[in-house]
């Protein structure tokens, strides 16, 4: 029945006042039938077909976070004082201050599920999607890492999923010009059919010049620019559209979405030379949810009210319907708010980048956001009950049936090993603590010439050094006189001096910890990231976490979340570091069988002179290798009892974060004085493999004591330590040092040789660890 | 008399032209940049083409490039004899451009590798390598999927007789290239073309552990004062 | 000794960024006229025995879970004219 | 309205480690009987008016100098069947 323009008229909302009892498929679209009735409630009759593809989406788990936010809201409400912390919560990522007038966002998000589905396109499009956040702050993104989780090392599926997942962060990343710092690769079997892909965008900017998703001022132009729009994950909008007519063209909707990293990077460029030419009033990257949620939030955070005519959005397939153009996720696309004197500067900014962008609506001070197709009134809402009054859930809790078991069932009853020399090579031959570089080295990590430390390092540093002005410019080819990017001719491309200034990031989670506790789990993925910017001699500043868990309508993993929501709102506190952003993704669960609580943290912080950092490892021959920090018999979810016995039971190491607090406060200090020749953090598979990945840092070796029980020493995974290698002359200032803040600090002997030698225990050379250590991942993926 | 004037040119999607330009300048030139969608050199006295990815690599890396009006000019001038140097995506740029013979294609293990790589200077006549000696091994970064050079073998046994190989790989070859190709120049010697990264190998703190990189720059400079 | 073809292209529904970003090179290129452009993968596979029935069936086999990622492209097995 | 094809295959002289990599990767899944695979690019150009010879000339154009790089790659052109 496609007569006439060949076109259905849309439901309008005159429509939806003349019949209102039609049935609207909201259930289809996972809408609760109490949430449908509050839309009906709100508008004051049934919602027409596009309304109800906004509420919808805004009203989801995803976009509302309508289980989560009852506890997310400790965030803020335990959060720290803190000087350094310029934006919060709520915004698309948050920002810090970092000195000289410079400012860093950053934020980590999940592409869980689509990256199971389509590796290569489920990552790739998830680092286009954090990355717009961090450019929508009015920022220029510096640098990614990704922390990812898959399935048994050696699992079928793992050999599919893994390689598409590093080619997908790979190739998009890398096209941006991103140089990818840091993140992690953890195998489990729980993560098999739900695997992790947590993406992190680090972005920089002039204090002054943060950019903020609103849409103030009446009159003000809706530009959206980039991708055009297309068929990309609307499934759910296809019943809607084909729901109140019969139609024939909605048989084809992917539910995956393929990036176009190559048109991200012109936005990135694009929306810079937008901000350097001041022609933005507000701006709002569309990730998911689409344009219903760009112009929703928008118009809810500005004066109100917005027109748009959905018929000037530039369409790839003109078949689509306006409910799916208004959940539409295709990619590489942002809506900014531009005064209509700057139009013509804004396109011409826009054409020398080749960004497509449209003029789609205006901003209005009606309190309403009234949208038309084919000249007919489609929506016509209040924005703030789409954005901002979403439906709020208090999910029952309890704690699993199991728990108690499984904290019972304590790795005491293991058989301890007698060939400690075999037990090392082991766990550093094993998939979790086996070299990364079949990984790493994938990625760019040296593009934008600022990379200090990188892969392999236990957190990523960055010299701050950027272009403040956009040095690309045109002597010629732009017609319009009023392009505000003419430059004289000749003129040498502008930049900053580099600073000496720097900024460490690191993320760190471990599922198995968070399993046996989810509020010490929390607390030690903060913690283990924190002490990772702390060793290389960064001040940590702030936080920024993705929580993955499993569905939050099963009453135990709804524990779990609010444990470790609590556990790490807590930590938070007491390290003196505030979240300021961050994503949750639930639902990672097969059948019945949820994955691990998995609550990955990211911290950054802040150097002063870059010269300064502490490089990773032992550096030099002769310096003196210390261990700070008290071992403790901690095998609870260890690397060990998992490698070894294919055991989790029993508590996860203590977290003692006043501990974690003294030990950053002289790791910081040391590097300021210049005490420290190398240092690396003691994680996963303890001492033994800190020294182990410390020798094969630089190729040199060392010749240590133990004092205690061996095993101990060597395998436990107690927090709050780190190693060190103290140049002799500077041990005393060092040791006092520590003295001071209650930090213990054990001189265990000297670097030195071609071998990690443990007197009387074993002797291992450097090359021996070598091989094991690199020669795991390619085995198993090419 | 004013600094030697080095040309950084941006296409869209090019990456290294920030990192190239602070490497101009830490070597005391003047980098001047260069837009794709201009007919116009500004006269300077040399040009770098950087690396990334423009046009997204899409269809073959350097395939759309090498159509902006700026190769028009910088063609016909490379021919003339104008120090032109291609790094990675320049240098795929300046294979399509046929200003370099050969091609560059998928490394022979499929996957984009980002490492540092041993180079061995083998000619060290022409515009950008006349401050290095002759045999001399460099560290520089590599970072690219599709490094892998390939020519006929007639052009492969005419590079290697004229003496027209100007970097291979030592240590390993990691892309698969024939004859562990890194680099190549022009019958004249003005066009060099590499995939490693002298601009990410020119300061101790940041990049690869080395600054080696920096005597592709200091050549050049040399070069010009002596024209 | 025979040859069958194997192509492979994106699913018409699926953005193909590589195809856009040529047909949007072509005008500047000087070539007009043309609207779209869509890149895929041409496999040439070789095989011992005769193409019949059996061996294309094989080779369809292949193209559904190797050669093609069926989720984001379609593919048409043949033989060589 | 009219759909040209241009496949394009590398030289058979030029080394092709992706095909290689699918033919070393066929017995492992079980596939026998094929002796080699090249891979290569298949190209859909919708040109707007009908196919006649100006426009198939237009296209070989476009694939001689754009579509492949004929240092290493053959090409073909045809009108769709
Ligand atoms: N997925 C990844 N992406 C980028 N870098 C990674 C990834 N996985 C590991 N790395 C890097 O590899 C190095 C070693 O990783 P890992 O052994 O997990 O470090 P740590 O034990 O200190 O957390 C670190 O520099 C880390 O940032
Ligand atoms: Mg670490």
């Amino acid at each position: 029945m496609s007569e006439g323009a060949g076109r259905h008229m849309a439901d309008s909302v005159k429509r939806a006042a003349e019949t209102p009892d039609e049935p609207m498929p909201f259930a289809e679209l996972g809408m609760k039938s109490d949430e449908y009735d509050r839309v009906k409630a709100i508008l004051g009759r049934r919602p027409t077909g596009s309304e109800l593809a906004i509420y919808s989406v805004m009203w989801s788990e995803h976009c509302s976070y309508k289980s989560s936010k009852v506890h997310l809201r400790q965030f803020a409400t335990k959060a720290p004082a803190s000087e350094a912390l310029l934006v919060g919560m709520g915004e698309n990522a948050g920002v810090v201050d970092i000195g000289d007038g410079w400012a860093a966002t950053f934020k980590i998000e999940s592409h869980n599920h689509p990256s199971y589905v389509e590796p290569h396109q489920g990552a790739a499009t998830g680092v286009g999607g954090i990355v717009r956040d961090i450019m929508s702050m009015g920022a220029r993104p510096i640098a990614v890492m990704d922390a990812l989780r898959f399935g048994a090392a050696d699992a079928v599926d793992t050999r599919r999923v893994l390689p598409g997942v590093v080619e997908g962060i790979s190739s998009y990343g890398n096209c941006l010009g991103l140089p990818n710092i840091g993140g992690e690769v953890v195998f489990d079997p729980c993560y098999l059919g739900n695997p992790l892909v947590n993406a992190l965008c680090v972005g920089l900017l002039r204090k002054d010049q943060i950019k903020l998703a609103t849409a103030p001022g009446p009159g003000n132009k809706v530009v959206l620019f980039g991708a055009s729009t297309g068929p990309d994950g609307i499934g759910g909008a296809s019943v809607l559209a084909s729901a109140t007519f019969e139609d024939e063209s909605q048989a084809k909707r992917p539910a995956v979405q393929v990036g176009d990293p190559f048109m991200e990077k012109l936005l990135i460029e694009c929306c810079l030379e937008l901000y350097a030419a001041d022609v933005v009033v507000g701006i709002q990257d569309l990730g998911a949810a689409g344009v219903s949620c760009a112009t929703t939030e928008l118009a809810a955070k500005g004066t109100g009210g917005m027109t748009v005519d959905l018929n000037l959005v530039p369409l790839r397939d003109p078949s689509l319907r306006p409910e799916e153009i208004l959940m539409s996720e295709s990619q590489e696309r942002m809506m900014a708010v531009v005064r209509p004197d700057d139009i013509p500067a804004f396109m011409a900014i826009c054409r020398r980048w080749d960004v497509p962008a449209a003029v789609i609506g205006e901003v209005t001070d009606t309190g309403r956001l009234v949208m038309t197709w084919d000249g007919e009134v489609i929506v016509d809402i209040p924005p703030g009950t789409a954005a901002d009054d979403g439906p709020v859930y208090e999910r029952p809790f309890h704690e699993p049936a199991g728990q108690a078991a499984l904290n019972a069932d304590t790795p005491d009853r293991l058989e301890r090993p007698g060939d400690l020399r075999e037990t090392l090579l082991k766990l550093l031959g094993s998939p979790n603590l086996a070299s990364k570089e079949w990984v790493t080295n994938q990625y760019d990590r040296y593009v934008r010439s600022n990379t200090v430390l990188a892969q392999p390092a236990d957190a990523g540093m960055l010299r701050i050094s950027e272009v403040i002005e956009p040095e690309r410019r045109s002597s010629a080819g732009e017609s319009e006189p009023a392009t505000p990017t003419d430059a004289e001719a000749g003129a040498t491309i502008e930049h900053a001096e580099p600073t000496t200034r720097g900024i460490a990031l690191a993320t760190d989670g471990n599922g198995r910890y968070a399993k046996l506790d989810p509020y010490a789990g929390a607390q030690l993925a903060l913690a283990e990231a924190y002490r990772n910017v702390a060793v290389t001699g960064a001040n940590p500043l702030a936080v920024t976490n993705c929580l993955n868990f499993g569905s939050p309508e099963d009453p135990e993993v709804m524990w779990q979340f609010a444990e470790a929501t609590r556990g790490l709102a807590d930590a938070c506190r007491t390290l003196g570091v505030p979240v300021t952003g961050g994503n949750v993704s639930f639902y990672n669960q097969t059948g019945s069988t949820a994955i691990h609580p998995t609550p990955v943290v990211g911290v950054l912080g802040v150097i002063d002179d870059v010269a300064a950092r502490v490089p990773t490892g032992f550096v030099a021959e002769g310096l003196r290798v210390v261990l700070l920090g008290d071992t403790r018999d901690e095998f609870g979810g260890s690397e060990w009892a998992h490698v070894a016995h294919r055991h989790l039971g029993g508590l996860p190491p203590q977290a003692d974060l006043e501990a974690e607090k003294a030990l950053a406060t002289v790791l910081v200090e040391a590097a300021r004085r210049g005490l420290l020749a190398g240092s690396h953090d003691l994680s996963d598979g303890g001492l033994a493999v800190a020294l182990a990945e410390s020798c094969l840092a630089r190729g040199v070796g060392a010749t240590v004591e133990l004092t205690g029980d061996a095993f101990t020493d060597l395998f436990s995974e107690s927090a709050s330590r780190a190693l060190v290698a103290v140049r002799p002359e500077a041990y005393a200032e060092f040791a006092s040092l520590c003295g001071r803040h209650d930090v213990p600090c054990y001189g265990l002997g000297t670097t030195g040789g071609n071998a990690l030698v443990v007197k009387d225990v074993f002797e291992v050379p450097v090359e021996e660890l070598r091989e094991t250590h690199t020669a795991a991942l390619p085995a198993l993926f090419g | 008399m004013s600094a030697a004037r080095v040309g950084v040119v941006t296409f869209p999607g090019t990456l290294d032209d920030q990192d190239a330009a602070r490497a101009v300048r830490l070597a005391g030139a003047q980098a001047v940049p260069l837009w794709h969608a201009d007919h116009d050199l500004k006269g300077v006295d040399a040009v770098f083409l950087p690396g990334g990815f423009s046009y997204g690599d899409y269809l073959r890396c350097g395939a759309i490039s090498r159509f902006a009006p700026l190769m028009d000019e910088l063609v016909p001038a490379a021919k003339a004899g104008l120090p032109v140097i291609g790094t990675c995506n320049g240098f795929q740029i300046l294979c399509e451009a046929h200003l370099l013979p050969g091609a560059l294609t998928r490394n022979a293990s499929l996957h984009y590798v980002c490492r540092d790589q041993l180079v061995r200077v083998e000619q060290t006549a022409t515009a950008w390598t006349n401050s290095f000696a002759s045999g001399q091994e460099i560290l520089l970064p590599v970072k690219h999927g599709e490094g892998r050079y390939v020519a006929s073998d007639e052009t492969l046994a005419a590079l290697e007789a004229g003496g027209h190989v100007v970097f291979r790989y030592v240590g390993g070859n990691p892309n698969g290239s024939l004859n562990d190709i890194a680099g190549i120049r022009n019958e004249a010697g003005n066009v060099v073309g590499l995939m490693p990264h002298p601009e990410h190998a020119v300061e101790e703190l940041v990049g690869a552990p080395s600054t080696d990189g920096l005597g592709f720059f200091t050549s050049i400079l040399k070069n010009l004062v002596n024209t | 000794m025979a040859r069958v073809i194997v192509d492979v292209m994106l699913k018409p529904e699926i953005l193909d960024p590589q195809g856009q970003a040529i047909a949007r090179a072509l005008p500047r290129l000087g070539f007009s006229g043309v609207s779209a452009v869509r890149q895929g993968k041409r496999f040439e596979v070789e095989i011992e025995g005769p193409a019949d029935e059996a061996a294309l069936a094989e080779v369809r086999k292949m193209a559904e879970t190797l050669l093609a990622n069926t989720v984001i492209e379609d593919y048409d097995v043949r033989v060589e004219a």
